[in-house]
C-alpha cells in the first residue's frame, strides 16, 4: 500500500520522536520527566496508528496514557528521592548485560522483520475501522471483552485490598494481627514458629 | 511508512523497553520498561492489522487487550510498590526479597 | 514606534500593585482595594510596584529585599508610611492615604514610558544554597542517602505521616512575614507533604494591629455605643473581606468592605450580606469544619473565637446600659472555622443592630473599667497574643484548611496606638492625654 | 485543495480562538463591572492594556526550574486548546477536522490537560506552584471520568463518536433536553479543565496565584490567553454536544454555533463570578460521590432514551 509523501515524512518524524523521547526515559534525572517523556512516545506511536487507519485506537492511546502517565509521575515524585532531577542520579543494576539484552531483542526482532514474509493485503477500501472494532468486540469477541472489564474490577478490588491501608484487623504499619480464639489469647491462624521482631525489616 | 519499517521502529522500542526493564533498579521505572515493551507490541499489532492482516477486526481487538493489559499491570504494579514502600521504606527491586507480611 | 504604542498601551492597565503589608499599613489598602484602576496582587511576580505599606522591622528587612527583588522588571516602589531600605534611600516616601492612588498611578505611567528606571536588584543573583554534592552520582551522600545537596535534604522522610499511612517526601520551607494569605508578620516554618500539613512551628507573631480610638475612650469614660459598635462590625467586616477574597468572591469582599466604610451602616445591608453568604455555597463550599479549637485555647484567643464555641465572656454583658438595650452575647455551638464565621456574621448584625437602637436613644457605655475589644475582653490586661496555638492547630489540615483556619482566627496583638493615630486621620483628644 | 484542507481550518481555528479568547476577557470583564466590582477604564479596552503590559515585563527566573517543561507548559495548553476547538463543527460543511473518532480526542485532550497544567506547576520549582499542581491532578483524574461517561451519552443516540454526527443527531429534540443531567455535569468539567471559578484549584488566591504564582511577563500572558482559549474550546465542545450545534432557524448554521458558545461562555464566566472556591477535599468528595454517579445516571438515561425514542 502507497502512502502519499506527506504520511512518510511525518511518519519518519513521529518515529525518531517516539525513539528518542522512548530512549529519554532512562536517560534524564527528573522522574516526572521520565514519565513524560514516556508519554510523548505514546502520543507518537498514537499519532502512527490514527495515520494507519486506526482512529480509535490511536485517540484512545491519547486519553489512556495521559491518565496513566500523569498517576505514574506522581508516583514517581511520591517514591523517588529524586524526582525532580536536581541532582544527577543513575540507579541501574546489570548495566552492560541489559544494554546487550536490549539491543539483541532489537536485533532479533528487527531480522524477523526484515527477513520474514508477511502478506500483504492492507485495509479493504470499504472497511470503516471503529464500526469493524465495535461490532467486534460486542460480537464475536465479547467474552474476551468481558473478561477483559471482569480481570479490570477484579484488579482494582485487589489493587485496593493491597494497598489500603487497614488491614482486616488493624492497620498495616502497626502489624495487623487477628485477635484470640479466647479472650487474651494468641492470635488466631498464626503459626507456632511465626516469632516476631527482625525477621521481616530488611531494609536494604 | 511499510509494514518493515514499522516494524522495525515496534523492534526499537521494545529493545529500549527490554533494556529499562533489566536495568532500572527503582520499581517505577522498572514498569516504565514494561510500559515501553507494550507500546512496541500495539504498534506492531496495529501495524499487522492495517497492512498485512486486510483489516481483520481481530486485530484492533488485540490492541484493546494490551491496553487493558497494561492498566492491570500499571495497577497491580503500584499497589506492590505501595505495598513494600509500607513494610521495606524502600521502591527498589531489591527491597522484595520476601513478599510475606 | 511599534514599541512606544505598546508602552502606551501598557500604561492605561489596571495598575499592579503587591503590597507589603508592614505595621499599620493594612488600613490604606483597604481603601486601594475598592480604588478603580489598581489592582492588589497577591504574588510579587505579578506587580510592577511593589507598595511597602507600613514600617517593616530591621530583622525583617532580609526578608523585605527576598520579596523586593521578587519583583520582575520594570519595577517600582512606593514606601508609605514607612522608611524605605537604605540602599533604596531615593525611593518614593509618601504619607498622605489620599494621594497614594494617584502616585501609584503616575509611578506605573512613568514606568511604563520609560521615564523611571526599574528599582535596582539589592540581592546577588546566586543560588542561595549552592551544589553540596557528594558520592559518585552526586546524591549527595554515602551511597543513595543523606547529603544537602541545593542546601535543602534530599526528598526523603524522615518523619511520621500523619494521614494515610505512606511516609512519602516532605518539604520544610520558612513562610511569611509578607506572604498575602497570612496574617501580616507571622512567620512559621512549616513542613508539608503535598498540601498536607505535617507541622508548623510559629518563629515570629503577627504585627499588632489598632483598634478605633473609641475602643480607647471607653476607657477613659463614657463614649457613644451607637459609635463603638459601628467601630466593633468595621473590624469584622474587615477580617470578613479579608476571607471572602481568599475564597474567591471578591464580589462580596468589596460589599463587606463597602458596607465597613459605609457612613451609616445598617443592620439590614448587613443582613443581606450573610444571605448572599449562605446563597452562594459560601458556608457550605468552602468553610470547614476544620480548625477545631479546645476550651483552653478558645479562651486564650478570647472575642469570637471563644463565644462561637459557647463560652459566654463578652464584657458588655457586665455594663447595666447594654442591658437596657437588651443585649445578649451571642454563641454558637461550634469551636471549627464555620462556627466562627457564623459567630462573626451574627454579631456584625448584632453590634449594626445595638447602634441603631443606641443612637436612637443616644445611650452611652456606663463603665469604663473595660471593653470589650473585636479582639476579646481588655480588662485589666489586653488581650493575649496566641499565635504559638497554630503549631498544634494547624498540622493534619490541608493547605486550604488551614488557610481558611488562619483567615477565621484572630491571633495579633492589639497595638498601643489607634487605628486614626496610625492611619492619619485627626486624632482624638481624649487618647493623647491618656497616653501622657 | 491545500487551501482549503489546510489554511482554511488553520486560519478559522486560530481566528476563533484568539477573538474568543478577547471576547472572554471581556465578558468576565463586563460580569465583574455589572455586579459591582470597581472598574477603571472600558471593559474593551482592559484586556488589550493587560496585555500589553504583560509584553513589557520581563519573564522571571526561579531557583533552578525545569526549563523546558515550564516554558513549554503554556504553548502546550494553547495548543491542547486549539486541538480541542478543530474538531468542533461549525456546520454541516465548515468542520476544521472531521475525524471519526473526535468526541474521544476531546477526551483525550482533557485528560492531557491534566498532564500540562501539573508541568506548569510542577516545573516552576515553588512551593505555592507544587501545591497547586498536586491539587489539581486530584481534581483532573475526577472530571476525566465524568466527562467519558457524559460524552458517551451524547455519542449513544448518534451512534457515532463524531462530533458532526452528534449535532446531527439533535435535530429532533436538542441533547440539552433529552438528556437533562448531561449539559450541567458537562459544565462542571468545563469549570475543571480550565479551573475556572469554583473550581480554580490550580491558580487559586489562597496559592497566591498557584502555578501561574511564580510566572510573569510573556509567558503569563500566554497562559492566561490559553486558559481563555481552553474555555472557548469547551464552549464549542459544549454547544455542539448538547446545544444542537449549528441548527437553528433563520441564521446560518455558523452564526448559531457562535452564539451557542457565547451563552456557554456567559453562564460559565457568571458562575466563575459567583460561586466561592470549593475547599479541595469537599471537591474531590463531591466528584466522586455525587457527580459521578450522577453521570452513571446520565448514561442509563440516554441509553434507555434512545432505545425508547
Amino acid at each position: 500500500m502507497d502512502y502519499p509523501l506527506i504520511v512518510d515524512v511525518f511518519f519518519v518524524l513521529l518515529a525518531t520522536l517516539a525513539v528518542v523521547s522512548g530512549w529519554r526515559v532512562f536517560a534524564t534525572d527528573s522522574m516526572v520527566r521520565a514519565s513524560f517523556f514516556l508519554l510523548v512516545s505514546f502520543i507518537a506511536v498514537g499519532v502512527i496508528m490514527i495515520l494507519l487507519a486506526a482512529e480509535y485506537l490511536g485517540v484512545a492511546m491519547f486519553f489512556m496514557m495521559a491518565v496513566e502517565m500523569m498517576v505514574m509521575a506522581i508516583f514517581m515524585v511520591m517514591f523517588m528521592m529524586n524526582p525532580a532531577g536536581l541532582n544527577p542520579m543513575m540507579m541501574v543494576h546489570q548495566h552492560k548485560f541489559s544494554i546487550a539484552a536490549g539491543a539483541a531483542v532489537f536485533l532479533v526482532l528487527a531480522t524477523v522483520a526484515l527477513l520474514a514474509e508477511f502478506p500483504d493485503s492492507p485495509l479493504p477500501a470499504d472497511l470503516d475501522p471503529v464500526a469493524s472494532l465495535g461490532d467486534e468486540l460486542l460480537g464475536d469477541s465479547m467474552l474476551i471483552f468481558e473478561s477483559a472489564g471482569i480481570v479490570l474490577l477484579t484488579t482494582m478490588i485487589g489493587v485496593v485490598v493491597l494497598s489500603s491501608h487497614r488491614g482486616r484487623y488493624g492497620a498495616a504499619d502497626e502489624g495487623s494481627m487477628p485477635p484470640g480464639l479466647v479472650p487474651g489469647g494468641d492470635p488466631a491462624g498464626m503459626p507456632e514458629e511465626d516469632d516476631e521482631g527482625d525477621g521481616h525489616h530488611h531494609c536494604h | 511508512m511499510t509494514l518493515v519499517t514499522l516494524l522495525l521502529l515496534a523492534a526499537a522500542l521494545i529493545g529500549i523497553g527490554f533494556y529499562g526493564a533489566l536495568s532500572q533498579q527503582s520499581f517505577v521505572m522498572l514498569m516504565m520498561g514494561l510500559e515501553l515493551i507494550l507500546n512496541g507490541v500495539m504498534l506492531a499489532a496495529v501495524a499487522f492489522w492495517a497492512l498485512s492482516g486486510a483489516g481483520a477486526p481481530e486485530g484492533q481487538l488485540l490492541t484493546i487487550v494490551v491496553m487493558a493489559v497494561m492498566a492491570i499491570e500499571m495497577a497491580m504494579g503500584f499497589a506492590l510498590v505501595v505495598a513494600v514502600f509500607r513494610t521495606n521504606q524502600a521502591d527498589v527491586t531489591e527491597g522484595i526479597t520476601e513478599l510475606k507480611h | 514606534m511599534a514599541v512606544s504604542w505598546l508602552q502606551r498601551l501598557a500604561a492605561r492597565a489596571a495598575v499592579p500593585v503587591f503590597p507589603v503589608r508592614g505595621m499599620h499599613g493594612e488600613e490604606v489598602l483597604y481603601r486601594l482595594a475598592l480604588t478603580p484602576g489598581i489592582k492588589l496582587v497577591d504574588s510579587p511576580r505579578h506587580a510592577s510596584i511593589l507598595l511597602v505599606a507600613g514600617g517593616v522591622p530591621p530583622d525583617q528587612h532580609d526578608a523585605l529585599r527576598r520579596v523586593h527583588d521578587q519583583l520582575p522588571g520594570p519595577f517600582a516602589t512606593l514606601w508609605y508610611r514607612s522608611e524605605p531600605l537604605d540602599e533604596l534611600a531615593g525611593a518614593t516616601r509618601l504619607d498622605d492615604p489620599d494621594a497614594l492612588p494617584e502616585a501609584l498611578k503616575t509611578i506605573h505611567r512613568e514606568l511604563m514610558s520609560g521615564k523611571r528606571g526599574s528599582s535596582p536588584r539589592l540581592l546577588p543573583d546566586e543560588p542561595p544554597n549552592p551544589w553540596e554534592g557528594l558520592g559518585d552520582d552526586g546524591h549527595g551522600g554515602k551511597g543513595m542517602m543523606g547529603g544537602v545537596p541545593y542546601g535543602r535534604p534530599m526528598a526523603m522522610n524522615m518523619t511520621d505521616d500523619i494521614r494515610d499511612g505512606l511516609t512519602l517526601d516532605s518539604l520544610t520551607v520558612t513562610l511569611g512575614p509578607f506572604l498575602p494569605m497570612l496574617p501580616p508578620g507571622l512567620t512559621a516554618e512549616v513542613t508539608l507533604q503535598g498540601d498536607l500539613i505535617q507541622s508548623w512551628t510559629t518563629h515570629s507573631a503577627p504585627y499588632p494591629i489598632a483598634l478605633e480610638s473609641v475602643f480607647f475612650q471607653a476607657l477613659q469614660g463614657p463614649v457613644p455605643i451607637a459609635e463603638l459598635e459601628r467601630a466593633r462590625a468595621r473590624y469584622h467586616l474587615k477580617r470578613l473581606h479579608f476571607a471572602l477574597r481568599l475564597a474567591g468572591l471578591d464580589r462580596l469582599a468589596l460589599e463587606a468592605l463597602r458596607l465597613a466604610f459605609a457612613p451609616h451602616p445598617g443592620q439590614d445591608r448587613a443582613m443581606a450580606l450573610r444571605r448572599r453568604l449562605v446563597r452562594c455555597g459560601f458556608f457550605r463550599l468552602t468553610t470547614t469544619g476544620r480548625g477545631r479549637l479546645d476550651e483552653n485555647q478558645a479562651r486564650r484567643v478570647g472575642g469570637i473565637a471563644a463565644r462561637a464555641p459557647g463560652l459566654e465572656e463578652d464584657l458588655r454583658s457586665r455594663d447595666a446600659a447594654y442591658r437596657r438595650l437588651e443585649f445578649t452575647p451571642i454563641i454558637q455551638g461550634g469551636a471549627d472555622t464555620n462556627a466562627r464565621w457564623c459567630q462573626t456574621l451574627a454579631e456584625i448584625e448584632q453590634a449594626l443592630q445595638l447602634a441603631d437602637q443606641a443612637e436612637r436613644d443616644a445611650v452611652h457605655t456606663q463603665r469604663s473599667d473595660g471593653v470589650e475589644t473585636p479582639r476579646g475582653p481588655w480588662h485589666e490586661q489586653w488581650p493575649e497574643e496566641a499565635s504559638d496555638l497554630l503549631d498544634d492547630l494547624l498540622p493534619g489540615l490541608e493547605w486550604d484548611e488551614a488557610m481558611s483556619t488562619l483567615a477565621s482566627l484572630d491571633l495579633a496583638p492589639l497595638s498601643p496606638w489607634s487605628l486614626e493615630e496610625t492611619s492619619g486621620a485627626p486624632v482624638p483628644t481624649s487618647v493623647e492625654e491618656r497616653r501622657a | 485543495m491545500i487551501v482549503s484542507e489546510l489554511i482554511l481550518p488553520v486560519a478559522l481555528v486560530i481566528g476563533v480562538l484568539v477573538v474568543g479568547a478577547y471576547l472572554v476577557a471581556v465578558l468576565d470583564e463586563a460580569i465583574a463591572g455589572a455586579i459591582g466590582m470597581p472598574r477603571g477604564g472600558s471593559a474593551w479596552l482592559a484586556p488589550l492594556t493587560q496585555g500589553a503590559w504583560l509584553l513589557t515585563q520581563h519573564a522571571n527566573a526561579t531557583e533552578a526550574p525545569d526549563w523546558q517543561a515550564w516554558r513549554l507548559a503554556p504553548a502546550l495548553y494553547l495548543a491542547l486548546a486549539a486541538i480541542g476547538l478543530a474538531v468542533v463543527p461549525f456546520s454541516p460543511t465548515l468542520i476544521p477536522t472531521d475525524l471519526v473518532t473526535s468526541v474521544v480526542l476531546w477526551g483525550s485532550v482533557e485528560a492531557l490537560a491534566t498532564v500540562v497544567i501539573f508541568l506548569h506547576g510542577w516545573s516552576a520549582n515553588t512551593l505555592l506552584a507544587l501545591i497547586g499542581a498536586y491539587r489539581y491532578v486530584a481534581l483532573g483524574l475526577s472530571y476525566i471520568l465524568i466527562s467519558m461517561f457524559v460524552l458517551i451519552g451524547v455519542a449513544l443516540p448518534a451512534e457515532s463518536l463524531q462530533f458532526s454526527q452528534v449535532v446531527t443527531s439533535q435535530e429532533g429534540l436538542w441533547n440539552v433536553i433529552r438528556q437533562p443531567l448531561g449539559l450541567p455535569l458537562f459544565l462542571i468539567v468545563g469549570l475543571g479543565m480550565t479551573f475556572w471559578g469554583p473550581l480554580n484549584l490550580a491558580d487559586s488566591r489562597d496559592l497566591a496565584g498557584g502555578t501561574a504564582s511564580a510566572v510573569s511577563g510573556p509567558p503569563r500572558l500566554v497562559w492566561n490567553l490559553a486558559r481563555a482559549a481552553m474555555l472557548v474550546a469547551f464552549s464549542g465542545a459544549a454547544a455542539s454536544a448538547f446545544l444542537g450545534g449549528w441548527l437553528g432557524p433563520w441564521l446560518p448554521g455558523p452564526v448559531w454555533m457562535l452564539l451557542k458558545m457565547l451563552a456557554v461562555l456567559a453562564v460559565l464566566l457568571l458562575i466563575g463570578r459567583l460561586v466561592p472556591r470549593l475547599q479541595p477535599e469537599r471537591c474531590v468528595t463531591l466528584m466522586w460521590v455525587v457527580f459521578l454517579p450522577l453521570s452513571f445516571v446520565d448514561l442509563i438515561w440516554a441509553g434507555a432514551a434512545a432505545f425508547f425514542l
